[in-house]
C-alpha cells in the first residue's frame, strides 16, 4: 500500500519535473519560462521527495529530505528574482 | 571488465584532452583558467573510474582521497590564478 | 539492494557531461563559458554520487556549487575587457591566418592522439589482473585507523603526509595571492528577498559544516567538506554585500590560517618524542586525534578558501569605514597599522 | 520497485537534458542561468533517487549541499560589484 503510494508521488514528481523542462524548452521568452519552471520544479521535487521520504521510513532522512525541498523553494524563489529583476534592469538600462 | 568503468574512463580521457586543448588554444586568459579546471575534471573522473569496483564491491578509497583533496587545490589554484590575472589586467593598464 | 545496472542513464549522464565541457570551451564569450563550467560542475557531483564517490561528491556540490561559481563570476564582471594578454583583436586576427589555422589543427590532433594513448592504457589497465591489493590493505587496516569512514583513513591516518602538504600547499596559494595585492572591492547590497534568505541559509551552512566535520569518522564527510560549507557560509554574506563575513582580523587570523598545518605539525612532533613514528597515532588515540586535527584544518581550510575568494589581502572593516578610498598599492602587512593615506 | 526508481532516475536525466539544451541554445544569459538553475534541481532529484537506487544514504548529504548552495551562483551572477576606488 506505502509502495503504490510512494510509486505514484514519486511519478507524478518526475512527471512535473518533465513539464517544466518542456515548458523552459517551448515557452517564448525568459519571463514565462521563469514562471513556468520554478513553479513546476518546485511541485516536482516535492512529490519526488514526499514519495522518497514514504520508502524511506526514516525520521532522521525524512528531516533531511524537509529540509532540502525548503532550501530548494527559497533559493528556486530568489533566483528567480534575481533573474527577473537583473533582466528588466538590462532592458531599462541599455 | 565493467561497463561504466570504461564509459566513465574513456569519458574521463575526452575531457582532458578537450580541456588540454582549450588551455593551449584560447586567448582569453579566464577561459584558459575554465580550461584548465575542465583538464582536472577530467582526471578526477579518470581516478575515480579506476576506484569503481561495482555496485556489490566498495570502491578504493584511495584514489577518492586523492580526487577530494584535488578538487581544494584545484580551486586555490584558480583562485591564485585569477589574481595574477587581475594584477597583470592592472598592470597593463598602467602603460 | 540487488546489484542495478544503469547504462542508458551512465551514457545520457556522460553525454551531458562531455557536451557540456565541450560548450563551455568552444564559446568565446567569457560570461558563457563560465555559466556552462558551472552546469558542468553540477553534473558532475551527480555522477560522483553515481561511482559510489560521496566524499568527493559532497566536495565536488561544495567547491563546484559555491566557490568556485562565485570566484569566476566575480572575475569575469571585474572585467569590462577580456582578460587576455595582448587585445582580442590581434589573437583573433592570428587565428584567421593560415599560420594559426595549422596551429589550431595540430594542437586538436595531438590532444586527440593524447586521449587516445591515455584511454588505450586505461582499457588495458581495466582488461588486466583487478587491483585489490590496496583496497584490501586499506580495509584490513580500518580497525587500527580510529575511523571507520576509509576515505578519513587514508587522509588523515594511512597518507597523513601528503594531507599535512596539502594544507601547506592551501597555505602557500593564499599566501601567494596576499602577495598579488589587496582583496577584491566585494559587492553592494542584493536587495531585501536574498537578505531574508541569508539570514537563515548562513546559519543552516554552518550548522551543516559541523555535522559534516563530525560524520566524517563513519562515513562520507570530513574536514575537506566541512571547510568547504564554511567558506560558502561567507562567500554567501559577502555576495549579500557584507563587509563582516566572520574572518577574525590581524594576529586572529593568520592563527586560524596557520592552525591546521600547525597541530598537525605538533601532533606530529609530540608523537616523535614519545618515540612513535612521525604521524604514527596510538590506535586507542587515534580517533579523537584525528577529530582534533580535522578540527583546527577545519578551521584553516574555511579561512584559506574564503580567503582565496576575497582575491587578496582583506581590510579590516574598520579601516574600510575610516578611509573610503583603498590604497591599492599599500604594501603594509599588518591591517591595523595601516594609517589612512 | 528498482525498477521504478531506474525509470524515475532516468525521466529526471531526461529533464536534465532538456534544461542543458536550453542552457547551450541561450538566447539571453538569464535564460542559461535559469536553465542551470533547473539542471541544479534535477541533479538534487536523480541524487536523491540515486541514493535509494544504490543503497548509499550519503548521497542525500550530497542532494542537501546542492539545495543549499542553489542560489549561491544566481546571486553571483546578479551582484552588483563595488567600484574600485583609483
Amino acid at each position: 500500500m506505502i509502495n503504490i503510494l510512494s510509486s505514484i508521488l514519486i511519478l507524478s514528481g518526475v512527471f512535473f519535473y518533465l513539464a517544466g523542462s518542456i515548458g523552459l524548452l517551448r515557452l517564448p521568452d525568459l519571463y514565462s519560462r521563469l514562471h513556468a519552471l520554478t513553479k513546476a520544479d518546485n511541485l516536482g521535487l516535492g512529490l519526488l521527495i514526499a514519495g522518497v521520504a514514504l520508502h524511506s521510513q526514516d525520521l532522521l532522512m525524512m528531516l533531511k529530505l524537509l529540509l532540502i525541498w525548503l532550501a530548494v523553494l527559497a533559493a528556486s524563489a530568489t533566483s528567480a528574482h534575481l533573474i527577473a529583476r537583473q533582466a528588466r534592469r538590462q532592458e531599462t538600462g541599455s | 571488465m565493467l561497463t561504466a568503468q570504461w564509459m566513465y574512463g574513456l569519458a574521463g580521457c575526452v575531457i582532458m584532452a578537450l580541456g588540454l586543448r582549450g588551455a593551449l588554444l584560447h586567448a582569453s586568459l579566464l577561459q584558459r583558467i575554465v580550461a584548465i579546471n575542465v583538464m582536472g575534471a577530467g582526471v578526477f573522473m579518470l581516478l575515480v573510474a579506476v576506484a569503481y569496483r561495482g555496485p556489490v564491491l566498495p570502491p578504493d578509497p584511495l584514489p577518492h582521497a586523492l580526487v577530494l583533496t584535488g578538487i581544494v587545490v584545484a580551486v586555490s589554484a584558480t583562485a591564485l590564478a585569477l589574481a595574477l590575472a587581475r594584477r597583470l589586467h592592472a598592470e597593463q593598464e598602467d602603460d | 539492494m540487488s546489484p542495478v545496472s544503469l547504462p542508458l542513464f551512465d551514457a545520457l549522464l556522460l553525454f551531458s557531461i562531455v557536451g557540456l565541457a565541450w560548450a563551455s570551451l568552444a564559446t568565446t564569450d567569457e560570461r558563457r563559458s563560465v555559466i556552462l563550467f558551472i552546469a558542468f560542475g553540477l553534473v558532475l557531483a551527480v555522477a560522483w554520487g553515481r561511482l559510489l564517490a560521496p566524499d568527493v561528491a559532497l566536495a565536488e556540490a561544495a567547491i563546484g556549487a559555491g566557490l568556485s561559481g562565485a570566484l569566476l563570476l566575480g572575475a569575469v564582471h571585474r572585467q569590462p575587457r577580456p582578460l587576455s594578454p595582448g587585445s582580442t583583436n590581434d589573437s583573433r586576427n592570428q587565428g584567421a591566418t593560415g599560420m594559426g589555422v595549422v596551429l589550431r589543427w595540430v594542437v586538436t590532433l595531438l590532444c586527440t592522439a593524447l586521449a587516445g594513448t591515455l584511454a588505450w592504457a586505461l582499457l588495458h589497465a581495466f582488461s588486466s589482473v583487478p587491483h585489490d591489493m590496496l583496497p584490501r590493505a586499506i580495509s584490513g587496516n580500518l580497525a587500527a585507523s580510529g575511523v571507520s569512514n576509509p576515505v578519513t583513513a587514508v587522509l588523515l591516518n594511512f597518507r597523513a603526509y601528503d594531507t599535512l602538504l596539502e594544507l601547506a600547499v592551501l597555505l602557500t596559494a593564499v599566501l601567494g595571492i596576499f602577495a598579488l595585492g589587496q582583496a577584491n572591492p566585494g559587492y553592494q547590497p542584493a536587495g531585501p528577498v536574498f537578505d531574508s534568505l541569508v539570514r537563515w541559509l548562513v546559519p543552516v551552512l554552518i550548522l551543516t559544516s559541523g555535522y559534516l566535520l563530525w560524520v566524517g569518522a563513519h562515513a562520507p564527510g570530513g574536514a575537506f567538506q566541512a571547510g568547504a560549507i564554511l567558506a560558502a557560509a561567507g562567500v554567501v554574506l559577502r555576495l549579500a554585500g557584507r563587509t563582516r563575513i566572520g574572518l577574525p582580523e590581524g594576529f586572529m587570523l593568520r592563527i586560524v590560517m596557520a592552525a591546521g598545518v600547525g597541530l598537525f605539525l605538533l601532533v606530529g612532533l609530540t608523537l616523535l618524542l614519545l618515540g612513535r613514528p612521525f604521524l604514527g597515532y596510538p590506535p586507542a588515540w587515534a580517533g579523537s586525534l584525528i577529530l582534533l586535527i580535522e578540527t583546527a584544518a577545519m578551521l584553516s581550510i574555511a579561512a584559506t578558501l574564503l580567503l582565496a575568494f576575497l582575491g587578496g589581502r582583506p581590510e579590516s572593516p574598520a579601516h574600510a569605514a575610516r578611509t573610503e578610498s583603498a590604497n591599492t598599492t599599500a604594501s603594509n602587512s599588518g591591517n591595523e597599522e595601516q594609517t589612512p593615506c | 520497485m528498482t525498477e521504478l526508481f531506474l525509470l524515475s532516475a532516468l525521466g529526471l536525466m531526461l529533464s536534465l537534458f532538456l534544461g542543458l539544451l536550453r542552457v547551450l541554445l541561450g538566447p539571453g544569459i538569464g535564460d542559461r542561468m535559469l536553465a542551470t538553475q533547473l539542471i541544479g534541481t534535477a541533479g538534487v532529484g536523480i541524487l536523491l533517487l540515486l541514493s535509494v537506487l544504490l543503497d548509499q544514504s550519503a548521497l542525500i548529504d550530497v542532494a542537501l549541499l546542492l539545495a543549499l548552495l542553489a542560489a549561491v551562483a544566481a546571486a553571483a551572477f546578479t551582484g552588483q560589484q563595488k567600484t574600485q576606488h583609483d
